[in-house]
């Protein structure tokens, strides 16, 4: 939407199309970038205190004398940051320079392309695809031309087991998350986000709100299919074997250091944000308030819309400090064998669904 | 290094890697995730334990004794100990064999705590590490309530103990166990019945009974294989024979019998075998002086010894060889963890890397002891 | 087909209780956390009284150091170290059991005994002392032992002894001897033989 | 079966290869080095002998010109019952057959000992160093062994007393 309305601001002051297009698209990637910059400061400091609650332990405290982490561990992130800033990104002798350079880029595009179809309320949203549900799946799988470039251009055997995996890993999860993601689709009977989530307003038996997951049983399981099929895209534990720590030490990222590192970070939690708004879009009734009268205009929208991310980042988050890791084969069993059948089902389920209760 | 075929690949999950528990290098074949061969190189913590035990005297070997299996040092010392006494025949009054079966137990679940927890974490399981370590540290505390130190303990000499317990040990141990038996339920729901854990480790890396033995692995690897050997039931030494506890064998649970899993519920099991040892044995101390039969002068006469005990990791067995000086002529440990890690190769045929790294995991090894 | 469904049933019904145990300890960190702020909070060594007496014997592993006025440099913790990491030199008094002001010798112990030789160098090297404690045991005297615990009243205990060049880890106890000290005090000995 | 009788057994079964002498103790058994490979298949095979484990092989230098010897010790899990088996060497060419086509475990065991005193385990498969690295001089655990000066240019220090000692 506030590229549409920069556009046709820019026109009324001078007929130059393109100069227009171009200023409304640099304008409207800003505050884009600011919020996955944000993004990342907050679920690094989350991620660090939440896996310490879980352990027994209070994750970074500002004790001690000197510069120290802030009141609660507060300034932990701002010290993460200037040290990846400030710390020098060694580019391996041997490795193929230019892919090695390039990676890093390609990874951060695919998710900041994502974050564009994020409906974070109402109005705010950078650019309202028609097909937006589709759009947001297409550029997700751009991540992985980036993954098994970085793998393959360091040039060391432990990097290719982490990027031949991760490759293998997210192409074969984009077919449970694209199958489960059919379902709101056909109920709202429409691709475009904001008309998916608009479909969703208004209460079913009074008291539940008429969101997606709660409409039948078959879109109910389908969330979960989807959201675990999402935790895998993302190459997060169960499903992170592209960087096992205890394996392959880091993956792909093994030969990366300080700003290069920094962008793989970034775009990993960015993509954990593309990944659950479309979840919240999709089956939670993205800004949608949950009680189905009240509290649904202006910045509420957009109040919801946060909360429920939070929570199911928070979930994988929980995901990641509870569960061991699955092996490689399990992996692709879990995909093929479990998902893949369940989603068809549901998608089956749907219908006849549908065609019953109209 | 013969010929390396097409896809062939040498992977070197070299000395410094973080699930190798300690300096080890595993020189790997593998074509693309099966492995065909592993070629272990050992060596990088050789700290010639052996040339050093014969130039310095009986007493000052213990220290030694401590830093090769540094997990459970006092059942290294405990070994020791037990084997010069035998060969010196000297008779330790009974206070000091309840204190040691109480030390050997407790370092017995630290160990095992430590090798539950590290192997939750080759699994990718983090928290569980976390809850096992705050519970071995407990452990530690009265380590150092006792003698002082919290690994490397130097608490048993020969003849005797360095010192007393401390006067309230016996509640401090007890309030330990009553807070400690139900965090066992906890590990449990949290990592032992989780499926994934299960899936990782059923069926993976079996060793069957006869290759066990014929590869000399002792200690919980091999009881996981069905195979009820235990030094402290078969060849009793110190006072075992007085305690009633049971040995805990493979009984293929989820999977096979000897494979990962098994090795790691017979672990279980044992802490829980370690909890009865230690209520009898607070129950029944005796009281005593501790220093009663430390010799003045150590001195055993010609002739040598070859003793077994029973060390969190298997048969920790001491030979030693005495000339009538107080220096040792010559002291040979026989490592538990060195018997284990040779059958990694015939095992881990075949299977995957995520799994070579579960099956070291599951036998548990300690570099310090391997290459002493 | 029915273990196809037991398997997802298992697998979900172990995930929530194992995700249940890291709920419940997310929420009361308060009571379960084990972590202390370290430069600020200190966990209490054993020297606090946890039911021994402090007085009969010391358990404690930290520091090693010397009172060398009670030293009588029998050597007898040089040779019970397993690591060698004590060197103590000696050089005879000419009289036994006088002070000899002008190297600040003294006579006799705290615990009476005279002494026949002057400590000229009683040096340890904390960087290569193992910690076994099995220097304090054979020491007449007890004039070797590790601060803190019966003594934390003179020496409090401390094992955050650690420097920036290895060789500050070497501790001299004996007093300063200047090299011609050395000579008179042997020269006057054949004086008194003749 | 006390370690007399398995004596008793292995004397009549291969009449000659005992040796007797008197400073050994109860449960040692002196063998000659020459039919070492048959005696130890037929310590596993035997059905009431049944050795199946090898607990551990030790090497021992006796004594500056004294001979190099090499302690095997049996155990059967079945019969619970133990062996010490003692083969001398002499210590110009130490050599012995290898066992560990019997038991496995005589693969590492045999390897160390190589190591440390340069035994040589005729039909070993793989004989090399396996503590100390490939190429280090000397046997260290024998009694006459003086460390070499340098190791790859890394000079290895004889005493502390030069270095920061004042």
């Amino acid at each position: 939407m506030t590229v549409d309305t920069l556009i046709n601001w820019f026109v009324t002051l001078g007929d130059f199309p393109v100069l227009s297009f171009l200023l409304a698209v640099v304008i409207s990637g800003i505050p884009l970038f600011l919020v996955m910059a944000l993004n990342a400061m907050i679920a690094v400091y989350v991620e660090r205190k939440v896996s310490a609650f879980m352990m027994d332990r209070v994750g970074p405290m500002g004790q001690g004398p000197g510069l120290h982490a802030g009141k609660w561990g507060v300034l932990q992130t701002a010290a993460d940051a200037i040290k990846l800033l400030v710390k020098e990104d060694t580019v391996p002798e041997t490795s193929d320079k230019f892919l090695f350079k390039m990676a890093p880029y390609i990874i951060f595009i695919g998710a900041f392309l994502g974050l564009a179809a994020v409906p974070f309320s109402s109005t705010l949203q950078v650019v309202d695809f028609n097909v937006g549900v589709f759009y947001i799946i297409a550029v997700g799988s751009i991540g992985i031309v980036g993954i098994v470039m970085a793998g393959w251009a360091s040039n060391n055997k432990w990097s290719l087991y982490g990027a031949m995996r991760s490759a293998a890993q997210i192409i074969s999860y984009e077919i449970p998350a694209g199958l489960s993601i059919i379902i709101p689709i056909m109920m709202a009977g429409t691709l475009n986000i904001q008309e998916l989530i608009a479909f969703q307003s208004g209460s079913v038996w009074g008291i539940l709100p008429n969101w997606i997951i709660f409409n039948n049983p078959f879109s109910f399981v389908a969330f979960f299919t989807f959201f675990i099929s999402a935790v895998a895209e993302t190459n997060r534990t169960p499903f992170d074997i592209p960087e096992a720590e205890s394996e392959l030490v880091a993956g792909w990222m093994t030969e990366y250091s300080g700003f290069r590192w920094a962008v793989f970070f970034l775009s990993e939690y960015a993509n954990m944000l593309v990944v659950s708004g479309l979840a919240v879009a999709g089956f939670l009734g993205g800004w949608q308030s949950p009680i189905p009268g009240l509290f649904n205009t202006g910045l509420w929208g957009l109040f919801w819309f946060m909360s429920k991310l939070g929570f199911l980042i928070f979930v994988m988050m929980w995901f990641r400090w509870t569960f061991p890791r699955l092996r490689v084969d399990q992996l692709m069993h879990v995909c093929w064998k479990v998902l893949i059948p369940i989603t068809m089902f549901n998608i089956f389920g749907v219908g006849i669904w549908k065609l019953i209760f109209g | 290094m013969g010929v390396v075929q097409g896809d062939q690949m040498i992977l070197n999950i070299g000395p410094q890697h973080p699930s190798t528990h300690g300096v080890l290098r595993l020189e790997v074949m593998t074509d693309g995730e099966i492995v065909s061969q592993i070629r272990p190189h050992l060596g990088y913590l050789h700290r010639c334990f052996e040339k050093h035990s014969e130039n310095v005297t009986y007493e000052q070997v213990i220290p030694f004794t401590d830093r090769c299996d540094y997990l459970a040092s006092m059942n290294s010392n405990f070994g020791y100990v037990v084997a010069m006494e035998e060969l010196m025949e000297i008779k330790v009054p009974e206070r000091v064999e309840y204190i040691r079966v109480i030390m050997g137990e407790l370092n017995r679940i630290g160990s095992h705590l430590l090798a539950l927890g590290v192997y939750g974490l080759d699994i990718g399981a983090f928290t569980p590490f976390l809850y096992m370590l705050r519970d071995r540290e407990r452990i530690l505390d009265m380590f150092e309530y006792t003698c002082g130190a919290r690994l490397l303990y130097n608490y048993m000499w020969i003849g005797g103990v360095s010192h007393d317990l401390p006067k309230d040990f016996e509640t401090i141990c007890t309030d330990f166990l009553d807070y400690f038996e139900p965090q066992i339920k906890e590990y449990n729901n949290l990592l032992s019945f989780n499926k994934i854990f299960v899936e990782r480790t059923a069926d993976v890396g079996v060793i069957p009974a006869d290759v066990a033995v014929s590869y000399g692995v002792t200690g919980p690897n091999l009881r996981a294989s069905g195979v009820k050997w235990d030094v402290r039931k078969d060849e009793p030494y110190s006072i075992y024979e007085k305690f009633d506890f049971d040995i805990p064998t493979g009984t293929g649970k989820f999977g096979t019998l000897g494979d990962c899993y098994d090795r790691y519920w017979v672990r279980m099991l044992e802490i829980k075998e370690s909890i009865k040892i230690l209520r009898q044995a607070l129950k029944e101390i005796p009281s005593g002086d501790v220093h009663q039969a430390l010799p003045k002068k150590i001195r055993p006469p010609k002739g040598s010894v070859y003793r077994r005990t029973e060390s969190p990791r298997g048969d920790l067995g001491y030979y030693i060889v005495s000339d009538g000086t107080p220096v040792p002529f010559r002291v040979k440990m026989r490592s538990p963890a060195f018997t284990a890690l040779s059958c990694l190769d015939e095992v881990s045929r075949g299977w995957m890397i995520s799994d070579v790294i579960a099956i070291l995991g599951s036998l548990d090894i300690v570099l310090g002891e391997i290459d002493r | 087909m029915s273990r196809y469904f037991q398997n997802i049933y298992d697998t979900l019904s172990t995930l929530l209780t194992g995700m249940s145990i890291t709920w419940k300890h997310m929420v009361n960190i308060k009571r379960d956390n084990v972590t202390l702020q370290y430069p600020e909070e200190r966990w209490p060594r054993p020297e606090r009284n946890i039911g021994f007496e402090h007085e009969n014997y010391n358990v404690i592993r930290s520091r090693l150091h010397v009172d060398i006025d009670d030293c009588i440099g029998c050597l007898k913790c040089e040779r019970a170290c397993p690591v060698d990491c004590i060197k103590i030199d000696t050089i005879k008094a000419p009289t036994r059991g006088e002070d000899i002001p002008d190297v600040k010798h003294t006579g006799e112990t705290s615990n009476g005994t005279k002494k026949a030789l002057v400590v000229s160098r009683f040096t340890i090297d904390m960087s290569e002392c193992c910690y076994c404690n099995l220097c304090a045991y054979p020491c007449p005297e007890e004039c070797i032992f590790m601060v803190g615990g019966p003594n934390s009243s003179k020496h409090p205990i401390d094992y955050e002894f650690s420097e920036f060049d290895r060789t500050d880890l070497i501790y001299q106890f004996a007093k300063k001897l200047s090299t011609e000290e050395k000579e008179n005090l042997q020269k006057p000995l054949p004086e008194a033989k003749a | 079966m006390t370690s007399a009788e398995i004596k008793a057994v292995i004397m009549d079964q291969f009449p000659g290869s005992v040796i007797e002498s008197e400073d050994l103790a109860e449960k040692q058994v002196e063998l000659k080095a020459d039919q070492w490979f048959n005696i130890a298949t037929f310590l596993k095979e035997d059905p009431n002998l049944a050795f199946d484990q090898l607990e551990c092989i030790t090497g021992i230098d006796l004594g500056e010109e004294a001979s190099l010897q090499t302690r095997y010790n049996l155990h059967s899990m079945e019969y619970r019952h133990k062996i010490e088996i003692l083969i001398s060497h002499d210590r110009k060419e130490p050599k012995v057959a290898s066992i560990e086509k019997i038991w496995r475990i005589g693969d590492w065991f045999e390897r160390e000992t190589y190591d440390m005193f340069g035994i040589v385990y005729e039909g070993h498969r793989d004989l090399r160093r396996i503590l100390c690295p490939d190429d280090w001089e000397g046997w260290p655990l024998r009694k006459d062994y003086e460390g070499q000066e340098s190791y790859h240019g890394i000079v290895v220090p004889k005493m502390k007393e030069e270095d920061g000692w004042e």
